[in-house]
């Protein structure tokens, strides 16, 4: 038990390293010039030798981030309840959705810009609209597949449409649910950085396109890294809530 | 007393040539004409202008000849710059010692490379028929603004357009040095633009004439310490973002300052005023490369309204 | 008196354009705290007729009317075991059990404040059908059996004034499923609820019902409602009485019968 | 039956028209200036002045995107089925999944410009990193949470891993496999037109870059209005193949 | 002759690690083309029992031996119908009949060149079920015995060596049941398999098995082996003989002392 579970603790930095050793690897191999691609080592140390400002910028970032991936919950669970309970909301709603999410977001920044200034406003909506689709669709599709023979426990019951979504439709979701939120967040994170490369002072994304126009590659990676590594611990942060409320799901995962 | 707040808007990201701005808030030269000025990095000209046009901020800093481009195109909300930064504009296109080319007729055939929205590049044009090319002898390709200098190093395109004091600093940092370089300044050719200015909403000129004027002192008194001083500028601007490079920054500012800022114009005449000859002719020639049906007057491009007396204009 | 609670007048049932009945013509009346069995071929629309009682699905011909009123969509006074347990499997067991409780009136604004007490009453109920320690596991970790069980104790538990119950002993020893007629039967004279139970054992039906109908083969149709006035409470001794043994008979022929047909 | 299909066919149009209704009310109302945000009257005008360099646009871009896209699908089920089916791998590459998720696929165009060159290349290598992600998670969520009452049936039979991926996993994993579809349909439109306007000369990326500097938005967002169009043309391709091959996840659909 | 087909030594099951177990100390011997039927409480593990033989689950403790190999992970040789039918919603009738087909060998490399051979086979067998008409149809679309009929199907397509049934003919009136006893008994003496079958109902294990095995109630224990020398083929005039109606007593009797105990 214990011996397995630091294994499985361990497997992603094991995974992690031999990521960078290759990395490594590949670069000095083919002398590959930094300003294609740094080594890992080079942009460790420059976040190391940055590490205060970083620091900084990365707590901007991961604010706005988690700011706007609230909202896209939020607003992605009630849009993807409404758009998975009925086929006139799904038929009248989905092609629009698709659409806007074709769309770069980057393009819609400058918009933003124009209203709210630049900062962590755009970075907030940016961060929201381009992560709350993942959600509405998975949340909608777990609603629409949802076995008639759990639905139909409920309505027995002479249940409301908010108890069917609430006592069966989420729970059965749950799952992909989850999985959503990982898509999600990492699309919060592409939105609030992209959005700080086109308007702000502050944020990681800041951080690389001044790095990048100042030449420093592998700051620009070690601002690459750190949101990476923002990410990695979000993730981290929802697989043990997850885990923790869907184990009937997978109640026969193999562990082998 | 109160503090008016006001809204600036730079051309792009923090680097040297905008350390003068910074270094004027900093010591306090707008505080002194009672305004409280944030200054926002910029993601270009397109954004600098639309910014203000849409009052978004109150004032920035925009290549002027965009300012042409978007006058023309939005006749009924045209803007006017108030204040002339660049004398001479940075417009340039670099290649290296190796290709062979040392005079814009070599060009012919070539490929260049540049993003679309660069200066340098929509003014090719003027740029061609100032010396006899035609647009057919070159091919553009587009990419992003820090793609060029390495793609120009790895022979990918023959040469690059591209603002002076960014990419021989860029192209150095690439490990050529300045004399395997060769660089046609569009200002050597006969074309006589102006660079980068400064533009002011409408509401601001229209109600907050004052503040704007003593913006512009405050904006001078910034440039002219800087100019005197240019370490502490970038030490200034070091402070707004930590991470540059001291070295390369203040190379930059130096750059600009000797390049774009101070001509024998602005020595004789102080900072920010333009000629309207010049300027006549710039525009002539700008609506000639944009393709502008009805190019517009001087008046409805720059006024002088707000200028600072020329004592206050000096910057030396 | 006639006034019936559950009305069924020429209901028909067709699951889809094209496809064959799967319900013909049925008439049913029943009274209010009558107690009846529907027996019949597999496949006939014995779990199709629940449904349409409960208004899980409407008729496409004919009416169903409850309680003086003509089914719309699905009732609230309706407690149902499905012919497959259908528990939630992210509910414990005493979750499961506890879920109409949260759903029907009265008992969803009660709940927060008494649910010490209903958690009491579903502990009990699990422990009359054999239960007892089983609270706490999840459905997925219950046996067939021990599944059928647990959903038996969740149309029980808010007391429902109609209760429909689809094969609700089929995957029990037939000890279990004797104990279990039994404390169905007791709750059902302590507090005469209507109940509508589908069976494919007629010991069953005899044992339990006032009335069995017997349905034809697909599409289904009622072709003989046997009223059965066995003295109440029946017990074990009932089942070795002759006229028990002949209803049984009775309704054995009856279904040869219509299977032949 | 023939009423309801189309009216359903009938509400995104109508949802589409009451959208560009209000956005050209909102527009004019407020007097918002077409350099912030044009009319769709406005853009749809400037699509059609300028429809045949638009076409040609659309065309490489609709090209990149789909051949990145391809190799998403391809790719993305592949690597979804290796961590749906293994605890092990789960841990192992989860992590660096959504590391290299967070992080705006725009920093690594430049990268990819210095290998490959400026042009198509790059566009389609952007729309496969950017899209693959949603359709690993999705299906690796179904398969880790396929019911092991339904694995059992193939595994009482002897069956082998990869038999029982493509007789359960899959078709029971298909309605989320098409939810991530839909998602990684829009990423990979944004990926080819983010790698357009970073590094080519054709697509409706470079079509939108060049026309911004033009001042001229009723064009940007011709090409955003493009996109849009492109991508609700995929989304319905997609939802008429999901309609026949997964009836009966959704068999007790609401058709209300 | 004593060698074995099945073997069951010493073996027991827990869940999972601080439970109860399931099953304790169990032995069985099967010979090969022996019909077995389990019999016990609800929830004693029978199906536990039979998820052990067949290799999806591993004892935890003892061993279990089939063909004369230690079982360590699922057999290829076995059919099985699970308690709850399990077809699977995206096939209709007829592809979930032809599944094992697919997987197993040497069917699945035959599958492509006699597809309508096997469909043809599958088609048959559906209809010796009742559900001929049926086979276009999918699984949510038919009744509960309908589906389990299927299921029984499912089983028996490949023509496995070991057959395991769990409940298959609960959901089935005792008309359709019989018939289907008699449809097995069939099959099994024209080509003998090895049959291991749980049910709740006596009279169908003392009609088909050869042995009938009682479990205790949970945790389950094989109490009683109680040979069953009845002549075959055995008929619906068996079932009112002596011997038979003896047997069902006795097996009736054995399980009100297990439960009692
Ligand atoms: N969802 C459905 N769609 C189409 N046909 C259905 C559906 N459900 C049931 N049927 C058909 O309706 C008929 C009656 O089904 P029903 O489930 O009511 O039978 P039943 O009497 O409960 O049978 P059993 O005793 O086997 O459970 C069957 O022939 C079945 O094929
Ligand atoms: N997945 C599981 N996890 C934990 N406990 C389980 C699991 N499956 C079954 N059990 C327990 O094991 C015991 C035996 O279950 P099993 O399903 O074998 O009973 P059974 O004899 O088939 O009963 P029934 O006749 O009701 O189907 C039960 O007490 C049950 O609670
Ligand atoms: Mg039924
Ligand atoms: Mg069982």
């Amino acid at each position: 038990m214990t011996k397995r579970s630091l294994q499985s603790r361990a497997t992603p930095w094991i995974s992690a390293i031999v990521l960078f050793l290759l990395w490594e690897g590949i670069v000095r191999l083919f002398h590959i010039p930094d300003y294609v691609l740094p080594t890992p080592s080079a942009s460790l140390e420059a976040a190391w030798k940055f590490r205060s400002a970083i620091w900084m910028h990365a707590a901007q970032t991961l604010y706005t981030t988690l700011f706007g991936f609230a909202i896209a919950v939020v607003f992605g669970v009630f849009l993807g309840a409404l758009v998975g309970s009925s086929r006139a909301i799904y038929n009248a709603a989905n092609p629009l959705l698709v659409g806007f999410n074709s769309v770069p977001k980057v393009a819609l920044v400058p918009v933003l810009v124009m209203w709210f200034g630049i900062g962590t406003v755009p970075a907030v909506i940016t961060a929201f609209i381009i992560s709350f689709f993942p959600i509405v669709v998975n949340v909608a599709t777990g609603l629409a597949t949802l076995e008639p023979e759990l639905r139909d426990v409920l309505r027995s019951l002479g249940a409301t449409r908010t108890d069917i979504l609430v006592k069966v439709g989420f729970p059965r979701a749950l799952p992909y649910f989850f999985a959503s939120l990982k898509v999600a967040i990492t699309l919060a994170f592409v939105g609030s950085v992209i959005s700080e490369t086109v308007a702000s002072n502050v944020g990681v994304g800041y951080l690389m396109l001044s790095a990048s126009s100042k030449f420093n590659m592998p700051l620009v990676f070690a601002g690459l890294l750190v949101i990476a590594a923002m990410g990695i611990i979000m993730y981290e942060f929802f697989n043990i809530v997850e885990r923790r409320s869907t184990r009937w799901a997978n109640r026969a995962n193999p562990t082998g | 007393k109160a503090e008016t707040p006001v809204k600036f808007s730079l051309d792009w990201k923090f680097e040297g040539h905008t350390a003068p701005y910074i270094l004027a808030k900093k010591k306090g030269y707008f505080a002194d004409e009672g305004l409280d000025v944030t200054i926002d990095s910029g993601n270009g000209s397109v954004g600098a202008i639309t910014r203000v046009a849409s009052g978004a901020y109150d004032i920035s800093l925009a290549d002027i000849n965009s300012l042409v481009e978007f006058n023309a195109s939005h006749p009924d909300q045209a803007m006017k710059s108030v204040f002339m930064v660049y004398d001479r504009p940075p417009f340039s296109l670099f290649m290296l010692k190796k290709s062979g080319i040392t005079k814009p007729e070599d060009l012919k055939g070539k490929t260049l490379g540049a993003p679309v929205f660069d200066a340098s590049r929509k003014l090719f044009p003027a740029f061609a028929k100032a010396t006899g090319l035609s647009l057919d002898d070159v091919t553009w390709k587009s990419m992003d603004p820090p793609l060029r200098e390495p793609m120009l190093v790895r022979g990918d395109v023959d040469a690059i357009s591209g603002h002076y004091f960014t990419s021989v600093l860029n192209l150095e940092n690439q490990g050529v040095k300045r004399e395997d370089m060769v660089v046609f300044k569009y200002a050597d050719y006969g074309l006589d633009f102006y660079g980068n200015g400064i533009l002011a909403s409408r509401d601001m000129m229209e109600n907050h004439g004052d503040q704007l004027r003593g913006f512009l002192r405050a904006l001078v008194k910034g440039w002219r310490d800087a100019i005197a001083n240019p370490d502490e500028a970038i030490a200034a601007l070091k402070e707004v973002d930590p991470l540059i490079d001291t070295d390369l920054e203040t190379k930059r500012l130096n750059m600009v300052i000797e390049d774009n800022v101070i001509t024998d114009e602005v020595l004789a005449h102080g900072m920010g005023p333009i000629s309207n000859d010049r300027m006549a002719k710039a525009i002539e020639q700008v609506s000639l490369a944009f393709g502008l049906q009805n190019p517009p007057e001087v008046a409805d491009i720059f006024t002088s309204i707000y200028m600072p007396g020329e004592a206050d204009r000096k910057i030396k | 008196m006639s006034s019936s609670f559950v009305e069924l007048n020429n209901v028909t049932l067709r699951y889809s354009e094209g496809d064959d009945l799967a319900l013909d013509t049925t008439d049913m009346k029943i009274r209010k705290g009558e107690f009846i069995a529907v027996v019949g071929p597999s496949g006939c629309g014995k779990s199709s007729l629940l449904k349409l009682v409960s208004g899980l699905m409407p008729p496409s011909n004919g009416t169903v009317i409850v309680d003086a009123k003509e089914v719309a969509g699905p009732l609230k006074i309706v407690g149902m075991a499905f012919q497959n347990p259908t528990l939630l499997p992210w509910r414990t067991t005493l979750d499961n059990v506890l879920l109409p409780l949260e759903i029907v009136k009265p008992h969803r604004n009660r709940l927060r404040k008494h649910k010490q007490e209903y958690i009491e009453r579903a502990r009990d109920l699990l422990a009359t059908v054999g239960l007892a320690g089983h609270e706490n596991k999840y459905p997925w970790e219950l046996s067939g059996g021990m599944q059928q069980r647990a959903s038996l104790c969740r149309a029980l538990i808010h007391e429902p004034d109609l209760l429909m119950l689809d094969e609700p002993f089929g995957a029990l020893d037939a000890f279990t499923r004797e104990e279990l007629w039994d404390i169905l039967q007791n709750l059902w004279l302590k507090r005469p609820f209507t109940v509508i139970l589908v069976t494919h054992d007629l010991r069953e039906a005899a044992y339990l019902a006032d009335t069995v109908y017997v349905m034809s083969k697909r599409p289904g149709k009622i072709l003989v409602a046997r009223d059965n006035t066995l003295p109440r409470p029946r017990d074990q001794e009932t089942t070795f009485t002759q006229p028990f043994t002949d209803l049984v008979h009775e309704l054995r022929s009856h279904i040869r019968d219509v299977r032949a047909a």
